[in-house]
């Protein structure tokens, strides 16, 4: 299986072979620092452009096509506009955490990417509870936006930050049971491990209906998670202008504006993680040749194929379906989501017990 | 992470548990005082954590109870804001004093 | 039966969101059924319609001759006030003062392309082009004199 | 030690932000008027302040979901052992989830989960 | 009905009313004094009951105002104009937004233009011009040379 | 001293500084803010300590749960915008003598009490045991306390309902009054 | 033509600093030294202004549906990367006054304005915004030219003007932020 | 505004929609006292676009000031204009040729169609689906290309003038709407698929923003808002005017009240207009399309009223004429205005969602209000 491992791997023995251990621990940190800090700059241009293009076709137009060859540099047009923009702070505002908010959403953005195999033998620190540890630091998230809602002095920005606030605990119920599922399935919480249990297949193709059922769960749940249409009741355009952050402006406006794409990012890599098999290339049980050919795709491109489908899934229920209220939401969380879930998980169970998946 | 003895992770514990005291005697507010004893069950947790940790490291006990505690904190915090806005309800303010001053 | 409507509400609704996916999916997949006209590049092959009313304007022939006599009947004639007609007196060559256009003020910036002007004109010496790039910078540029710097009244015309 | 990664991460998230952020800070320079810093709200001044006392409608949606969260919490655990617990793991769980749903009903019953 | 029919019904429930044909609709000319009654009984005629207000309009005739009410029956589709002449000084008339809800609007708008003031109103302020707007424009003596440019 | 060390002396410093700032400032806001820092300090600690299964059940818990329903109580109860009276100074200052009295004492006690680990295998925390033992019946098995927790819980829940609901039909009706 | 502000708004902007004439806003510092590189910069800077135009949602009337042509499918001026448009001024780039200003409105203007981060343009879009137009005459609540209240950058004349003519206002604002002209270099340049 | 602060109990909190809000389409400006999320009053501030039409009005001509009212309900210009000429029409007394008659109907109806696409889209727009508007705009498109090149303006025509219509129809404007017809019957049933068979939508309008038929009549409400509720009330039917009574079109009922009635009710009108045109399209009369009328029109001493149904509701335009050439008052009675003041009625007690639903439903076209 072709993997970025021994990459790391070599780079890593240049390091310590050529400096002390001391800076080579640096130099690791450093790397680290950048290619992360890249591949959030490289996620926010591109998932911006394709949301805009995808917006664009399902909108029967073109979308941004004069900026660049056929508009592939509008983002970055973007980017350099909003850095150059006047950031603004209200004078009402709590100055100190209205400047912090965007500082602890990055932060959470950043920090759970930790975890994440982008690709074979390929992740910033593979800890030992990876999916709890991603629900449990995404959880804080919500925080952020409390304090910017807040902080912001603004009716709008309070009453949308309330909404995500209350949206984001009880939606991460159901993300939760929907990661259980497959949890029982394989025994671990290590992001590597679900990677290669699904050495022979992916869960969603092998634990049958309760699989399907609990992707589609967690599919509904992060898309509420993220404050995504539609369910972006924090920012609900028609209702209150721009929620919880229509008093950024500027970069501090890009960084609400990047976080959000980087979280989709993030869940829909733990969905294609779960469900999808990660950076597992597509494997039949034993059918060895064909399993072959399909390793000769690099990890990398198996994984974020799969995320980007993900995304596009998301994006794409933000461009079909009007908004639901708030009380809908939380309805449905209850109502549907949770109930549903649970007894999805008690099959899940019975299936993980028997034997019954491939 | 040898090098840091016990007794400075029960220092550091010590310091919040006291903290948290501070605050509960200082505050009037009932939320803020909900607070501090949560800063207050967190040094308690430190401790069991590092008891178990340190000194029986073949054993879960001390992460059990800190789970546990995490678990009736939720709990009581859940109760106790209840019972705060309740009280907000009936007498428009959530102060000690006067809530101490409540007539059954 | 409880279960049994809970699931069926579950999957109606399910099918009216996978009916409205499938929908925008077509668009999606279909790049021919997008309707997107390009301005800046089609401004070769746009054609406006011919009775669309972009600007008032008086036509003036190879000679530099208009048709406009100056009888002010579409100054009346406009609701708001955006033309204005200032007459002087050419002296013909009979020697008999003649009532004559001398500047056809138009406020392009007022002016509501209803058309009441070109209705009202007894010569049909103004007329609505369809032009529509007049966007500027500075808003006196907008104020513009119709008849050309020299121009005479066609022969003929009363 | 994996941890300092995240010390890195952190790090990383403070430079990236902090650096679009003083840029702007150094190179634009905005007009200033006494309009600009008070709160926008549809272009009309305020009226009363949001950092008032307000009616949320959904603390009780917090409150329960708080305790579900918790609950959450226990099933992780549960989760990594099932396969090797067997099926004893499943009466657990399906116990677990009676007592849990005894609270969901009693919630419904009493309306706690309608919208006020 | 006919107005004819519509006018029998009419000076039965209201005696004092007088009548003129102008237009197509039938017009009843009430005393200010009587109108809230008249309101009243209009809405609450058994023949045809008046119970939608359509329009609510002032003239002002340079002498006096005219409060000018068109009414309809819902159930017989028949069309009144009710006239209510009003001192041009103090012009004060009855509110009728109990009755027909759509009034109040239509009263506050008329009190913004004209300067009529609708006794018992709930919340009788300035619609459509700011609240310290001076005059009453659709009056005909208005006069506003900083904001009106005469063509 | 190793970086391990400076690590977890930074975290110290950042749990006790955020904690007092959170019982010392007089934002109500931003003191839960600043519990709420403390509180990630105190996961941090956890994940210093390598026991990260603890520290994502103080983030999820805390974090996630208990400081938004602090936030969300402040919303209700509170008028978030203005500054809390400053504690009465006499009180404080006892407060703080006894506070320091408390603390010496207890810091004393402990840097004078020698802690001896008994036995020296590594300690390893991983979730696998946490859910072996959680489920076991057995010896030192934790099956009772965990269905008791759900039963605490459930019985948190009907009283957080019971609480709750008696002042909202209340609202409920007063308000159905006022629009009527 | 003679300027008249109407009474309230007079009030209204003599209370607060008149704005009209400023430098123009968001410029970039000179540094001393940054020769080429800061002029390369400057015009990376201009390119990025230039091709990101978020509108303001701000339409009061019927040009505001000829704004929604634009943004809708056939005109579609997400081509040119204009299609965010945000409910908040902080966010805004431009502010396309699309329809009438009252005097009522134009306080609201005029704080949406101020509200907006530098740098910001504006375009008047329609007859009643460069002046009133069709209610020039004999209105008593009409403001007469929305630069009566803030500086407008692009003039846009009809009634309404057809979506291309929106579209090519668009463009030759944008053509003259890649050039770096100030609003008022705009003015006199053309 | 302070006693306002002093009104509320504690706990609410005054929220400022308008006049700058994405939902409403224009400068209303509402300010919505809240408890929590739950409205307990809206209270509508206009005057954000009051334009002084009917003062402008008293010193233009009867045939220039027909221009000014397609800025009132810009998205029914061609009804307002219509309206207009017939008051005039009224006033003068003049037969209209059979060909202008059928023209004008043409073109309402038209106008019908386009006015509640762009309702349709910017309804789900309110609702946070942003698709459909532009969907909604391909079949505006086309109706505004039919009408520019017939009338010459996208959206303010100004195309009836008293006594007929300005211009002839343009020789394509058959086959033009013969291909809207086509377009549009091949795409109305996306209309169902994305919008109104989604369970979001519906939960969202169903049982939301409840009207009853005694409020919509004491309220004055009119036109589609009135009809969701049960009140007969399309002026077509009960005061047909040109040649309304000739033609085979349903007047379209609902009887639930709430913003999906209302929602139906636009839907299906649309095909009730696309039914009109059908039957038109291929008998338009040949003849004059415009009376002959003097060049300066005077209308006798009296006052003249006259009634149409706009895409919102019926229209009234009320001209006292002293028999100059100017009307002695104009006033319209516009339909948004009456239906906006059933808004507080049927929002309180809902959701900030809910009102946007509701105030969606109304359609409300905010220079139409406040002129
Ligand atoms: S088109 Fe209309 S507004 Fe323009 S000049 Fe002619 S009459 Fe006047
Ligand atoms: S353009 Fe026509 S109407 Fe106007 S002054 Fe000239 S001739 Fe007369
Ligand atoms: S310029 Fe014309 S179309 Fe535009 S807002 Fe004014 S009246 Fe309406």
């Amino acid at each position: 299986m072709f993997s970025l491992e021994s990459l790391t791997t070599l780079v890593q023995d240049w390091l310590t072979k050529t400096f002390p251990p001391a800076v080579a621990l640096l130099f690791e940190f450093v790397i680290v620092g950048v290619l992360a800090i890249a591949l959030f700059a490289a996620l926010g241009l591109v998932l911006v452009i394709m949301e805009r293009k995808v917006a664009a076709w399902i909108q029967i137009r073109l979308g941004p096509n004069r900026v660049g060859p056929k508009g592939m540099f509008q983002s970055a047009a973007d980017t350099v506009k909003l850095i150059m923009k006047e950031g603004l702070t209200p004078d009402g505002a709590d100055k100190f955490l209205f400047n912090l908010a965007p500082f602890i959403v990055m932060m959470v953005a950043m920090l759970v990417l930790a975890p994440i195999g982008f690709a074979k033998g390929f992740h910033i620190w593979d800890i030992n509870i990876g999916v709890l540890y991603v629900s449990a630091i995404s959880s804080v998230s919500v925080i952020g936006i409390l304090m910017a809602g807040w902080s912001s002095n603004n009716k709008y920005s309070l009453l949308g930050a309330m909404r995500s606030g209350a949206q984001m605990v009880s939606y991460e119920l159901s993300v939760g049971l929907s990661v259980l599922s497959i949890i029982v399935l394989t025994g671990s919480l290590n992001i590597n491990d679900i990677v290669l249990s699904q050495q022979n297949g992916w869960w969603l193709f092998k634990a049958h209906i309760p699989a399907l059922i609990s992707f589609v769960i967690f599919i509904i749940a992060v898309t509420a998670e993220t404050n995504r249409a539609p369910f972006d009741l924090s920012e609900a355009e028609s209702e209150l202008t721009a929620g919880f952050h229509t008093e950024y402006s500027g970069m501090k406006f890009a960084l609400f504006f990047l976080a959000e794409y980087i979280n989709i990012f993030i869940v829909c890599a733990i969905g294609a993680t779960l469900f999808l098999g990660g950076w597992m290339p597509f494997h039949i049980g034993n059918w060895e040749s064909f399993n072959h050919i399909m390793d000769y795709i690099p990890t990398f491109i198996w994984f974020f194929g799969k995320t980007f489908f993900l995304i596009f899934l998301i994006m794409w229920f933000r461009w079909t379906f009007p908004r639901l209220r708030v009380d809908q939401l939380l309805n449905l969380e209850w109502k549907y989501l949770l109930p549903i879930s649970m007894v999805n998980l008690i099959v899940m169970t019975l299936v993980a017990i028997q034997g019954w998946h491939f | 992470m040898s090098e840091i003895p016990l007794t400075n992770i029960l220092f550091l514990s010590t310091g919040l548990f006291f903290i948290g005291v501070y605050g509960l005697f200082t505050r009037r507010n009932m939320i803020t005082m909900l607070m501090s004893v949560e800063l207050m069950l967190n040094s308690v947790n430190i401790n069991f954590v590092a008891f178990n940790k340190y000194l029986y490291p073949e054993k879960l006990d001390g992460i059990f109870f800190s789970i546990f505690i995490i678990t009736i904190a939720a709990a009581e915090a859940a109760v106790a804001i209840a019972i705060i806005i309740n009280l907000y309800r009936s007498h428009h303010s959530i102060d000690v004093e006067d809530a101490s001053e409540m007539k059954y | 039966m409880f279960i049994v409507d809970y699931l069926k509400d579950v999957y109606g609704a399910m099918k009216s969101l996978l009916i409205g996916m499938n929908r925008t999916g077509y668009y999606f997949t279909h790049h021919k059924e997008i309707i997107t006209e390009q301005y800046p590049d089609n401004r070769d092959t746009l054609v406006m319609a011919d009775r669309f009313r972009g600007e008032v304007v008086m036509a003036h022939d190879e000679n530099n001759e208009h048709a406009c006599t100056g009888c002010s009947a579409c100054e009346l004639a406009c609701p708001n006030g955006t033309i204005k007609i200032i007459n002087k007196f050419d002296i013909s060559p009979e020697g008999k003062k003649k009532k004559a256009i001398d500047t056809f003020v138009y406020h392009l910036e007022l002016c509501t392309m209803c058309g009441l002007c070109v209705e009202a004109c007894p010569t049909a010496a103004i007329n609505m082009a369809n032009t529509f790039e007049h966007s500027v910078f500075n808003r006196g540029l907008l104020t513009k004199r119709l008849n050309k710097p020299d121009s005479k009244l066609k022969a003929g015309v009363e | 030690m994996g941890a300092a990664y995240l010390l890195v991460l952190i790090a990383a998230a403070i430079a990236f932000s902090a650096g679009g952020i003083a840029i702007a800070k150094i190179f634009v320079k905005g007009t200033k008027n006494p309009q600009k810093g008070q709160a926008y709200e549809c272009g009309i001044p305020t009226v009363g302040s949001p950092w008032n006392q307000y009616n949320v409608g959904y603390y009780l949606f917090a409150l329960i979901f708080l305790i579900f969260d918790v609950e959450l919490v226990f099933m992780y655990p549960w989760a990594v052992v099932v396969k090797q617990v067997g099926i004893t793991a499943l009466f657990e769980i399906i116990v677990f989830f009676f007592i849990l749903f005894m609270g969901f009903l009693y919630a419904h019953k009493k309306g706690a989960l309608k919208w006020i | 009905m006919s107005n004819e029919e519509i006018k029998l019904v009419i000076s039965e429930l209201l005696p004092t009313a007088s009548f003129e044909e102008a237009g197509e609709w039938l017009n009843i000319g009430i005393e200010a004094a009587d109108w809230k009654d008249a309101a009243q009984k209009l809405r609450n005629c058994a023949a045809a009951p008046f119970n939608f207000l359509f329009c609510l309009t002032c003239v002002d005739w340079k002498t006096h105002f005219t409060m000018v009410y068109h009414l309809r029956s819902t159930t017989t589709l028949d069309n009144i104009v009710v006239k209510v002449k009003l001192d041009r000084t103090n012009p004060e008339v009855m509110t009728v937004c109990d009755i027909w809800r759509g009034a109040e609007l239509f009263e506050r708008e008329v009190y913004d233009l004209f300067g009529v003031i609708f006794l018992e109103h709930p919340d009788l302020r300035r619609l459509l011009l700011t609240d310290d707007w001076v005059g009453y424009p659709l009056r005909k003596d208005y006069e506003d040379p900083i904001n009106m440019i005469k063509l | 001293m190793s970086a391990a060390s400076i690590i977890f002396y930074i975290i110290a410093a950042f749990i006790l500084a955020t904690g007092v700032l959170a019982v010392t400032t007089r934002k109500i806001f931003r003191a839960s803010i600043w519990l709420l820092f403390s509180l990630i300090g105190i996961a941090a600690l956890y994940f210093w300590m390598q026991l990260e299964f603890l520290a994502a059940v103080q983030i999820i818990v805390y974090v996630g749960g208990i400081v938004v329903l602090i936030i969300f109580s402040i919303f209700l109860t509170i008028k978030s915008g203005e500054e809390m009276p400053k504690p009465v100074l006499t009180r404080s200052i006892f407060a703080a003598l006894a506070v320091l009295f408390g603390t010496g004492f207890v810091v004393r006690l402990i840097s004078l009490y020698n802690f001896k680990p008994t036995s020296t295998t590594v300690f390893n925390l991983n979730v696998n045991q946490i859910g072996m033992q959680m489920l076991d019946t057995k010896n030192f098995g934790y099956l009772l306390p965990f269905e008791l927790i759900s039963m605490l819980l459930l019985a948190a829940m009907i009283g957080c309902i019971v609480i709750a609901m008696k002042s909202k039909d209340k609202d409920a009706t007063t308000f159905q009054n006022s629009i009527q | 033509m003679d300027l008249n502000h109407s009474k309230a708004l007079f009030t209204y902007m003599s209370s607060t600093e008149n704005t009209l004439i400023n430098e123009f806003p968001g410029q970039v510092q000179e540094v001393p030294g940054g020769g080429i590189v800061l002029t390369k910069i400057d015009d990376l800077v201009n390119w990025a202004r230039s091709n990101s135009l978020w509108p303001l949602t701000f339409a009061t009337s019927c040009c505001g549906i000829e704004y929604m042509a634009v943004a809708g499918a056939k005109y579609d001026f997400s081509r040119f990367g204009f299609e965010v448009a945000r409910a908040t001024p902080r966010q805004a780039d431009v502010i396309i006054i699309a329809g009438t200003i009252v005097n009522k409105m134009a306080p609201v203007l005029k704080r949406l304005y101020d509200q907006m981060a530098d740098p910001k343009y504006v375009i008047a879009m329609g007859a009643c915004a460069i002046s009133g137009g069709p209610f020039f005459y004999n209105t008593y609540s009409v403001v007469k030219g929305a630069d009566h209240v803030i500086p407008v950058d692009v003039y846009i004349p009809g009634c309404p003007p057809r979506p291309e003519a929106l579209m090519h206002a668009l463009i030759t604002l944008q053509d003259k932020i890649k050039r770096g002209m100030t609003r008022e270099q705009m003015k006199q340049g053309l | 505004m302070v006693e306002e602060i002093g009104k509320t109990a504690e706990g609410d909190l005054i929220i400022n929609v308008g006049p700058q809000h994405p939902a409403t389409h224009g400068v209303l400006h509402l300010v919505i006292t809240l408890n929590g999320e739950t409205i307990k009053k809206v209270e509508p501030h206009l005057g954000y676009i009051h334009r002084s039409i009917e003062k402008m009005c008293e010193s233009l001509t009867y045939r220039q000031f027909i221009y000014s009212t397609s800025r009132m309900d810009y998205l029914s210009a061609h009804i307002n204009n219509h309206a207009c000429a017939l008051t005039v029409e009224k006033g003068l007394g003049i037969e209209i040729p059979a060909r202008a008659q059928v023209i004008r109907v043409l073109m309402d109806e038209l106008t019908r169609i386009a006015s509640h696409e762009l309702w349709w889209g910017a309804m789900a727009m309110d609702l946070g689906a942003f698709t459909p508007f532009f969907h909604a705009f391909r079949e505006r498109e086309s109706i505004n290309d039919i009408m520019e090149e017939t009338c010459g303006a996208r959206l303010t025509m100004n195309y009836m003038v008293p006594g007929g219509v300005m211009m002839d129809l343009h020789p394509n404007f058959q086959n033009r709407v013969k291909t809207f017809l086509k377009l549009y019957k091949l795409k109305i049933h996306e209309y169902d698929e994305l919008v109104t068979g989604n369970i979001i939508f519906q939960n969202r309008m169903k049982g939301v923003g409840y009207l009853s038929k005694e409020a919509a009549i004491s309220y004055g409400v009119t036109g589609p808002a009135a009809r969701g509720s049960g009140v007969s009330c399309d002026v077509r039917k009960l005061y047909p005017y040109e040649i309304y009574h000739q033609l085979q079109f349903d007047e379209i009922l609902e009887t639930e009240g709430d913003s999906f009635a209302r929602y139906m009710v636009r839907l299906r009108e649309m095909n009730e207009s696309i039914k009109i045109i059908e039957q038109l399209i291929d008998n338009i009369p040949d003849g004059d399309f415009q009376a002959k009328t003097k060049a300066v029109l005077k209308l006798p001493k009296g006052e003249f009223y006259q009634l149409v149904e706009t895409a919102r509701g019926e229209l009234g335009v009320y001209i006292v004429s002293e028999g100059g050439t100017t009307p002695y008052r104009i006033k319209f009675r516009s339909p948004g205005f009456s239906n906006l003041s059933c808004l507080d009625h049927i929002t309180r007690g809902g959701k900030i969602g809910d009102l946007i639903a509701s105030m969606g439903t109304l359609d409300l076209v905010i220079p139409d209000i406040d002129r």
